[in-house]
């Protein structure tokens, strides 16, 4: 079951077996499967295991952090240093090494931790990892994963928090994955690290404690397939990565009150599956995209570009978005909330785009 | 010793107001009174103190995510930096940096910076425009021993070099970045010694000791004040505390280690020199001990009672004009 | 007269005294009348003397390279090496550093050569230049300008062409302006330097040895103006930077056909000046937007999603965009040429929008 | 000398291939025949030649800018690498590379990069691959001294010395970046000093000499295969013509010192040598430099005649797979 299930609505409900898991817990679980499946397979990153070069009692190597949010825990004990690699801060060195490594015949996985740091690597992952293919006429290929945290809730402040997946998804050569729940965390992921390109996949933070089912087979999600979370016929709601389960609640909510809302779930950023959302635009006649990153030349723009070229005539009213402000991500709690595009949010402008 | 009786118990009143800071910091924390990660660097006092004894509010230091001691060396006010944690409206940055982004621009404290290592270039820039406008200010680079990771450390120092720049580039090598030992990180023994690919001078200071801080950074600070350039300074030190106010340590330091450094602590260490040579009374110390407990309690009370920003300043100093701000579209 | 003549056609025809002038004349011209004008301001990059730490026969330092395309040649041997700074080659430490000087009081401009090297200093130019006013609370500003080229055309390939300016105008703290003209780069180079934000400065290399009319007098095209570059009634052409030209040529073309295209040039990209496309899409209920950068999250989503939300009701056909492909740029002259959006394919896509 | 004769005229025959390749290709870009700006490495050659000898298939390289020469030394084929600098579909990459971006993966030549700096992680990470695959491969990272002022640089010593990785780290030190003279922008003497910052060996090499590179590249590869880490060779050299081909260096440097390295030619200086030492008669050198004119002047017709990449091109090779390409929306 890839895509298909991929096209599924939620987590639960599947005829297959599996449990309720966290995504902190399936996002480990994966890098797992993944290092169990291929030896070519490494991981790379800060504190990925955490006291490098020191051992515990029976002698294995030190499991003292695991990554932040704890995403590679444990996996040090079981696979070694040589491919659960600890490294200095130094992402540019990192990230270049890793493209290296890929253009050689491994296929490394880099944590970058938060998505802020991918700024100190970027010319790596936009002159090398994003071009070497092309610049070199398809001579080689970069089978690279990259992952961070991305988002705004945690009181990170300014330089925590980016979602960045705008920049990342404007880029040729580079595939961005935003998964939404456990689900399809796992089948993502899967997907990123056998994919032949480089991919980045994108955590939301506030995503990362939340829980839904997880089938126990391994399975892959399309890389470039969205999902449709929720059929509705009065207006189609758009979100990617966090923003997808706030689009979800607000169509609950809206339920409530007889407004019939259908959520589209991007899941791919890069390729963007523009089929799903003008399928579901060409129906409902209404779209308001909802996307945390900051507006100008974001996702959301793009979304609405696509829908205003490909599916204007099917459209009864504006292409709405609700984004987060032309501004850094604040301390204060308060002000957080504020800059995140919540259920709220969401509603008030369906329900005037609605005339209601 | 050469120090003045007032610079003296400036050190020891910084000292300690540092540590109180940090301790009371990290209880709020765990109260949930911080609105996000905390970094606290006690056991680190003497490096910034010793530092910052040096320099005016016409000098520029450039800090990091583990930034309270510089802030408080360089003289920022612990009510404003306490409200800033608790993410009120009367904090250093009106609650929108928060403990990362601790700044007094008009105390010459650039801002803690939650980017590992790119506050050091900072730094430089200060010290560019003290020589531009030809003026005796310096600029000091704090980082860790991890930032030495970062190749803008590299670029920074080879720039305060070649343009004989007023820089003190000061590492706090507190052994740790995050869970991983510096000498796993690390390709050389001491960090100092990475100054001779510069031309510069290089010195391992005993983090530790106030004293041996104050005159090494005296030297180094006067070099750049003559306009010899900058100087590297290793500080070997140790965080007593996890990396942040949820790390447990244990899980990647020895007891022994722990304790073996705690042995060196730097107050205690202070208040028996100074005993021992009579150059200050237990009284005195007492005296300022007590008046520092008030003053951080009173902090606390401060940054409690104020109040949260208001909601429109999620859209402020984002710039100094803009035509057409975007409020989000909603 | 600043914005009044920013919103005049081209440069030729106002009634002050001028003179015909090169892009690449008048960038340097006014980079040297800042200088005369600001003794803050100074200007630090790689080679932008050249020969540093050497002399000539009348002592004078050396102006041996004078920057790429000569943007700043001469200026050494006037201004001297402390204002005109020849640097190493470490983006992230001289932005870094040029940062820290605007924080203390000076008024640095950098020049970057290729806005692919921005890559290098990225984390700077995100984590400090554009975040430290919002994130310190309002306490500080960033009077930094920054400069490049920009764009493909000259064969330079994959990793010296990047438009890269749909990026920077997505940053909040950032503002970008993007210069069509030797008109235009006059004003807002000097608007940019004299501006206490930072900004970037877009040069895109295929215009820099364009000439045109550049009154005599000091002058500031405002930042976050557009300008109407040609009047017309059956369809708007939104360019920037180099695409600016190519609608106008394109509208030229057209009118012999009888068709009247109104043509936009965008001038500043952030902040991003809404009224003159809204005005003009609201007049000829017609758009194509030309942005030689490509197309996801780019520039073009952005001006196409704030139409299709505020001029929706005025929109006899969808909104269409003509941009270079998700590709990084060749560097065969033939497919480098079919990359960069040409009068052909803006009069093709603007005949089938006009059903013609 | 401990080299065999073969060897011996592959030394040369590769520095003759070298040199011809750049003077021809320079003429050639005057006659309008590139499409784009080229570097030439003439007057560089030793360094690659003398490095590349002790390289096989196995082993990866990874290079810069100017980069003609390392892809020759590597065995790169001379026709499509001038085809590819004329644009064409017989060019190593197609046309869609150019001068600065030869690659050719077969042959371990990780390719030419043209963001200074960036291609020297590029080397750590195939060193990488070897010490994971467990095979004795190793990776040399070409770099001028212009790229000393980036911090990649830096992050990838210590990366490769914390790994104890098979890297050479060989700084091809010409003297100038661009139009700025190395003591200008560099703030040590001998790059090679710097390698003490990683704790790993640098050695200062005559980069005019062949059979000097050839020993200190011997031994730095060696060691690199034994699993003992990281060298960082500084190779003293010079290049002959301007930064680019429309650069004058007349500009910046005096006919002084370019006659001063001229006099050290690397050509001449073996010709000497093996003649002086009897090790080659003047007719084989004769043989291997005629030979190596009409492999040239081959690879001009061949470039001439080949066709331009279809327009298709534009589209290909952004990506192994794609479900949704954007071809330019028109
Ligand atoms: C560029 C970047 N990479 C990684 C991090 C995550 N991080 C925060 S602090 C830290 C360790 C820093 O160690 P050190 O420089 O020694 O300072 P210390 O925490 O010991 O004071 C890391 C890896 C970061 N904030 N920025
Ligand atoms: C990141 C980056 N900055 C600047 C440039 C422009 N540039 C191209 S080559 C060069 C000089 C490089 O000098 P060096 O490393 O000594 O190599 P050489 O040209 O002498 O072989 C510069 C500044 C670039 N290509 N990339
Ligand atoms: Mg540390
Ligand atoms: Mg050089």
């Amino acid at each position: 079951m890839t895509t298909q299930a991929a096209a599924n609505p939620l987590g639960p409900g599947f005829d297959v077996p599996g449990s309720e898991a966290t995504y902190r817990e399936t996002f480990n679980r994966t890098l797992r499967d993944e290092l169990e499946r291929d030896p070519d397979v490494f991981i790379m990153g800060e504190d990925i295991a955490g006291g490098a070069g020191r051992y515990d009692e029976e002698g294995k190597p030190l499991d003292a952090w695991g990554g932040p949010f704890a995403a590679t825990k444990g996996l040090v004990q079981d696979f070694g240093m040589e491919r659960i690699r600890d490294t200095p801060i130094s992402e540019a060195g990192i990230l270049g090494a890793a493209v290296g490594a890929a253009l050689t015949g491994t296929r490394p996985v880099v944590d970058l931790m938060y998505f802020d740091f991918v700024t100190v690597a970027f010319d790596q992952l936009l002159s090398n990892a994003a071009k070497s293919r092309y610049m070199f006429g398809g001579q080689t290929k970069v089978p690279l994963t990259i992952f961070a945290r991305s988002g705004a809730g945690t009181g990170h402040a300014a330089q925590h928090s980016e979602n960045f997946y705008s920049i990342l998804a404007h880029i040729p050569g580079l595939k961005v994955v935003a998964p939404s729940d456990a689900y399809t965390v796992k089948g993502l992921l899967a997907a990123a690290i056998r994919d032949d390109d480089p991919v980045i996949v994108c955590n939301h933070k506030k995503l990362i404690n939340t829980s839904g089912f997880v089938p126990d087979e391994s399975y892959t999600i399309d890389i470039g397939k969205g999902r449709v979370m929720r059929q509705g016929k009065d207006v189609t709601l758009v979100g990617m990565s966090w923003t997808s389960r706030v689009c979800l609640n607000a169509a609950e909510e809206m339920a409530k009150e007889g407004i019939d809302a259908e959520v589209i779930d991007l899941l791919s950023l890069s390729p963007l599956d523009e089929d799903v959302f003008l399928e579901s635009v060409k129906k409902t006649n209404r779209v308001v995209i909802v996307d945390e990153d900051t507006p100008r030349a974001s996702m959301a723009s793009e979304v609405a570009a696509v829908i205003a070229e490909k599916a204007f005539d099917y459209l009864d009213a504006p292409i709405k978005r609700v984004t987060g402000p032309h501004t850094p991500v604040p301390y204060n709690k308060g002000l957080e909330t504020a800059f995140i595009p919540d259920e709220a949010a969401v509603i008030g402008t369906t329900k005037k785009l609605l005339g209601l | 010793m050469d120090i003045s009786s007032e610079k003296l118990s400036w050190l020891y009143e910084t000292m300690v107001r540092i540590r109180r800071f940090e301790e009371t910091m990290l209880e709020q924390t765990f109260k949930g009174k911080s609105m996000g990660v905390t970094h606290s660097s006690d056991g680190q006092e003497a490096g910034p103190t010793g530092i910052c004894a040096h320099l005016t509010e016409k000098d520029w230091i450039a800090s990091t995510h583990r930034g309270h001691g510089h802030c408080i060396a360089k003289g920022l006010d612990s009510k404003a930096m306490m409200a800033e944690i608790f993410g009120r409206v009367t904090g250093q940055c009106k609650g929108k940096g928060g403990s990362m982004h601790i700044a007094d621009f008009s105390k010459g404290m650039l801002g803690a910076n939650a980017i590992v290592g790119a506050s050091i270039p900072l730094a430089v820039g200060a010290a560019l425009t003290a020589k531009y406008k030809g003026t005796d200010s310096v600029g000091v680079a704090f980082f860790g021993d991890g930032a030495t990771g970062q190749g803008v450390l590299h670029e920074s120092m080879n720039l305060a070099s070649i343009w004989k720049l007023p820089v003190i580039f000061a590492c706090e090598n507190n052994h740790y970045a995050e869970a991983t030992p510096v000498e796993y990180a690390v390709s050389v023994s001491d960090i100092a010694d990475r100054a001779a690919s510069y031309s510069i001078p290089g010195v391992v200071v005993d983090g530790m000791d106030v004293f041996a801080v104050y005159d090494a950074a005296g030297e180094a600070i006067a070099r750049a004040r003559r306009g010899e350039g900058p100087t590297l300074l290793e500080l070997k030190t140790y965080r007593y505390h996890g990396h942040f106010h949820a790390d447990v340590p244990e899980k990647y330091r020895s007891k022994e280690e722990e304790d073996s450094w705690h042995a060196r602590d730097p107050l205690t260490s202070f208040e028996k020199r100074v005993l021992d040579q009579e150059l200050m009374t237990e009284e005195q110390l007492a005296a300022i001990r007590s008046a520092i407990d008030k003053e951080i309690m009173a902090a606390v009370e401060f940054a409690e009672e104020s109040p949260m920003p208001p909601l429109e300043e999620l859209y402020t100093d984002v710039y100094v004009s803009y035509s057409n701000p975007v409020q989000g579209l909603r």
